[in-house]
């Protein structure tokens, strides 16, 4: 596994992580079949998104396009937040090993999971945003 | 630097290196050659064939050196198979093999064979009752792990040769993760066939062994010279072949003692984790496993994770996550005991050797438990659980 | 010690283990693990999988490395056969072929295969027409040895790419005794797989290498983990593949300075003999041969008897003479090129290598004349032959 | 090949090489597909074998087989020499390679061909003598 000093750096000392106890829009995407869940906060104020947060079980890839995403998407407004692809999130970690690369996706569904709550709740329309398909309610686990 | 991880590979051990030097540089012939110093080779490598016979009870005739453990396990199915086709073409394995059998089982299934994954219980050992209901008829082969690489859990090898040998079916047992730490008679046990692979015990990669019983054809599967009596063409890896003489005849004459210490570290490991982290538990049999092997699960978290961590703090270990196969799939191993997925991903396996000490396994102990609780902190299943044992 | 037996192995190159000596005992992890001590192996191997690359003009991820060179040779066989078989179901390759291909043709021959082996010239080249006329519809594989390893013929490689892929037919050749001695460049030469055998080229036995041009699928010959971009299973065997790396790279950089050394010495080597011993003759080509190859015949008198005799006066060489094999029949490819069955008995293989110098031949031409001369004193062909001389 | 010193010996320094010129009986066997040919020269007197040679085309085994078996004859009585078998020439040579014995029943037939001869030639019947059917009256080489 060769992974990047960054992904390595955001992996050892992740950036927001925690949660948002009332935070204006929040996403849980991915299923632990694939061993990787991330969940995320966002506070927008403004349509700007002042704060995110994550929590995240997964590979050291999942933990680290995580926190990169919640770096990259502080600050923007909420349109600007769509351009946080996964393709953003991995240029912006200098690159993920090739089957690692479906972390970055997580991250981005995170976002689009959180915002779609958002934008539900608030009824602000967002350009190009569709219902996540992978958000989960609820976490299912296997017993 | 606290190597765990003796399951996945072994260093050359330092005994086994200086025997094997010679043969690198100086005593390079070629032991089919007729000269005198392809001699040299020659008796280097009937020494070999004799340790090894004499490690797991067998002549030295029924030793065949191959190119790794994989080797063995494919040449021993699909030369049984081409071999016997036409007295039958069922195969009986277990779901928990290491993937040189699944994976050549899955090959023979594309080529008309029919095979039989038996399923294993919550320690991992096949159900004897579910194994003489497979047989049928047409079965030609039943394959069954000597011990797990995953979890370590010893099968119940003796019985389940008898019962072939009653059948009149042959018996091949992977023994890659076996051989030097349990005690192996292949005719006390009725192997017809065992797989060795030289680096898990302290010889090189790259060299194997098939133990086939006298008698037994199978069909080639390295055709071409006359090598290993006509039976695995390719000029004989002398140096490598030296080596795992060296290390069989090692294992076995410092088994007793070596297991003993193993066995200790191996308990105290599992006992400290135990007594230190909470959610978390042992996969595999508490006893009936494998000297050094320590296979847990830890709630809420996910193996690659654990692993980088304590990579950063010197440690080598793995684990059964998904983390680096292509499918995205946990261990079959681990799935096939029935563990959840989310349990599976969280795994780590400890496997214990001959350089380690108890300051390692101590180190270990007093390392993981921030590690874990580091990890759950941001977990969101352990959010999850948190709340819900709140409410 | 005259060791003039190189074709059959070469010893480790200092320099080469040197290279491995590190991944015994020390840099040993095994390079599927995520731990960073791990990445030592994975970094050595990747440089030495580019090294091979390089030395024959293909990408690192066209280099698959495995057990030995039959092992390469059999996969490329078998694997095409397996994968192609809807496509078609012949195969053609050559009489004068190595037996890691002849057999396992053979083997292909009895799973429905049919195979045609072209026959080779006085020298041992295939006839290109021949080729031509033997290709049909169903031809899925033409497998043509780069240089044979008995009389060292090079065969005329890019012409039958070029014709294969023409057709459309995948083209492999086995460069076990090429590699290292002649220029190989695969896509100039529209090789599509290519055999390697590291202990020919002064790495270590047990390693091989089958090149196999990207977007090109056969089917596994062993199966298992996911080594080897899940192509080729088995735990890497470091430290051969980084001593094989180094071995191709040093043989690629000196090639130019050594074959004009060691094609010297097999020129002085030969007309020597020829000069020196009468009844006798050079097998395979005058120039289009390996520059370390020397095969020669002399009348009236047996191969092994000429062996014995030079192996106490420390010379090691080898013959085709049926000795040590267990038909009683002289070297195929002695045969193929039209030699009658005691010229075949009587022949000699000289192959020098790296070591030898200018004294070592001077020795041999010294050395080898009383010998013949002494064995035809007591051989009855050489009696019957004096007295039809007479009358 | 592991040759056992006495091979080795009899192979180095083969006795009785050479041939009778005015032989009682003369035998030659093998043939050149296989790589071996010997030729027994007997010189036989009141049923005595005064004298044996031999002259062989093969491998060490057969020089050494056929050195042997020529010793072993020699004083021997017509009679005693169809005890020379190729065991007997094995066990004087303290044992072959497995894919050596061939040899060893080269020079018993190379025996009883030389036998047969001299039996033809003088009528004296050789008890357990059969025709060789390995005999050859000449070389027959391939072209
Ligand atoms: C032409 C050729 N092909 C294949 C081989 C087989 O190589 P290995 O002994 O590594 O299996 C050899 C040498 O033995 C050879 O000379
Ligand atoms: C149980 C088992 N079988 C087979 C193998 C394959 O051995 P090798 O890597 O030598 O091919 C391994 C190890 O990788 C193993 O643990």
């Amino acid at each position: 596994m060769e992974y990047s000093d960054k992904v390595m750096d955001h992996f050892t000392n992740p950036r927001n992580t925690g949660e948002i106890p009332d935070a204006d829009g929040t996403g849980t995407v991915g299923n632990v079949k694939c061993g990787d869940i991330m969940k995320m906060d966002l506070k927008i104020e403004n349509d700007i998104i002042k704060d995110a947060k994550f929590k995240t079980f997964g590979c050291g890839a999942a933990v680290a396009t995580s926190s990169m995403a919640t770096e990259l998407i502080k600050g923007k407004n909420v349109d600007e937040a769509m351009d946080i692809t996964n393709k953003a999130v991995m240029e912006a970690l200098d690159g993920l090993p090739p089957i690692k690369v479906h972390c970055s996706c997580l991250a981005e569904e995170a976002i689009h999971a959180a915002l779609w709550d958002y934008s539900q709740k608030t009824g602000r329309k967002i350009k190009g945003l569709k219902k996540p398909v992978n958000d989960i309610e609820e976490l299912h686990l296997d017993d | 630097m606290i190597y765990l991880d003796n399951a996945a590979t072994t260093p050359v051990r330092p005994e086994v290196f200086e025997e094997m030097k010679p043969y690198f540089t100086e005593h390079f012939g070629n032991a089919s050659s007729i000269y005198s110093i392809a001699k040299d080779s020659k008796k280097a490598m009937d020494k070999a064939r004799k340790q090894v016979a004499d490690a797991i009870g067998a002549k030295p005739e029924e030793i065949f050196f191959t190119g790794c453990g994989s080797e063995s396990d494919n040449w021993a199915l699909k030369g049984t198979a081409d071999a016997l086709s036409k007295k039958g073409k069922h195969i009986i394995t277990t779901k928990i093999e290491h993937h040189a059998i699944l994976h050549t089982a899955e090959f023979l299934e594309k080529h008309g064979f029919e095979v039989t994954y038996l399923d294993v219980d919550k320690y991992g050992f096949i159900n004897i009752e579910e194994l003489k209901k497979a047989i049928r008829d047409d079965t030609i082969l039943i394959s069954v792990m000597f011990a797990n690489n995953e979890i370590g859990t010893i099968e119940p090898i003796a019985e389940i040769g008898k019962i072939a040998h009653e059948r009149g079916i042959l018996f091949h047992t992977d023994a890659v993760q076996a051989m030097g730490h349990v005690k192996i008679d292949v005719n006390k046990m009725n192997i017809d066939m065992l797989s060795i692979s030289g680096h898990k015990l302290g010889a090189q990669k790259g060299i194997g062994v098939l133990y086939k019983r006298n008698g037994i054809k199978i069909s080639q599967l390295i055709h071409g010279g006359a090598q290993e009596q006509q039976q695995r063409a390719g000029t004989e890896n002398i140096p490598a072949i030296v080596g795992l003489g060296k290390a069989a005849e090692l294992a076995v004459k410092e088994m007793d003692e070596t297991n003993a210490r193993i066995t200790k570290l191996r308990d105290k490991l599992i006992n400290g984790l135990l007594e230190k982290i909470p959610y978390c538990s042992l996969n595999g049999h508490p006893s009936k496993r494998l000297p050094g092997n320590v296979n847990m699960s830890f709630d809420f978290i996910e193996g690659e994770s654990m692993l980088l961590m304590l990579d950063m703090k010197g440690i080598c270990a793995s684990s059964g996550s998904a983390c680096t196969s292509s499918s995205l799939d946990p261990s079959h191993v681990l799935l096939a005991i029935g563990l959840p997925h989310e349990k599976a991903h969280g795994s780590l396996r400890f496997t214990i050797g001959r350089e380690n000490t108890e300051e390692d396994i101590d180190y270990v102990i007093e390392t993981l438990p921030p590690i874990v609780e580091k990890l759950r902190a941001m977990s969101p299943l352990y959010e999850d659980f948190l709340k819900k044992n709140k409410q």
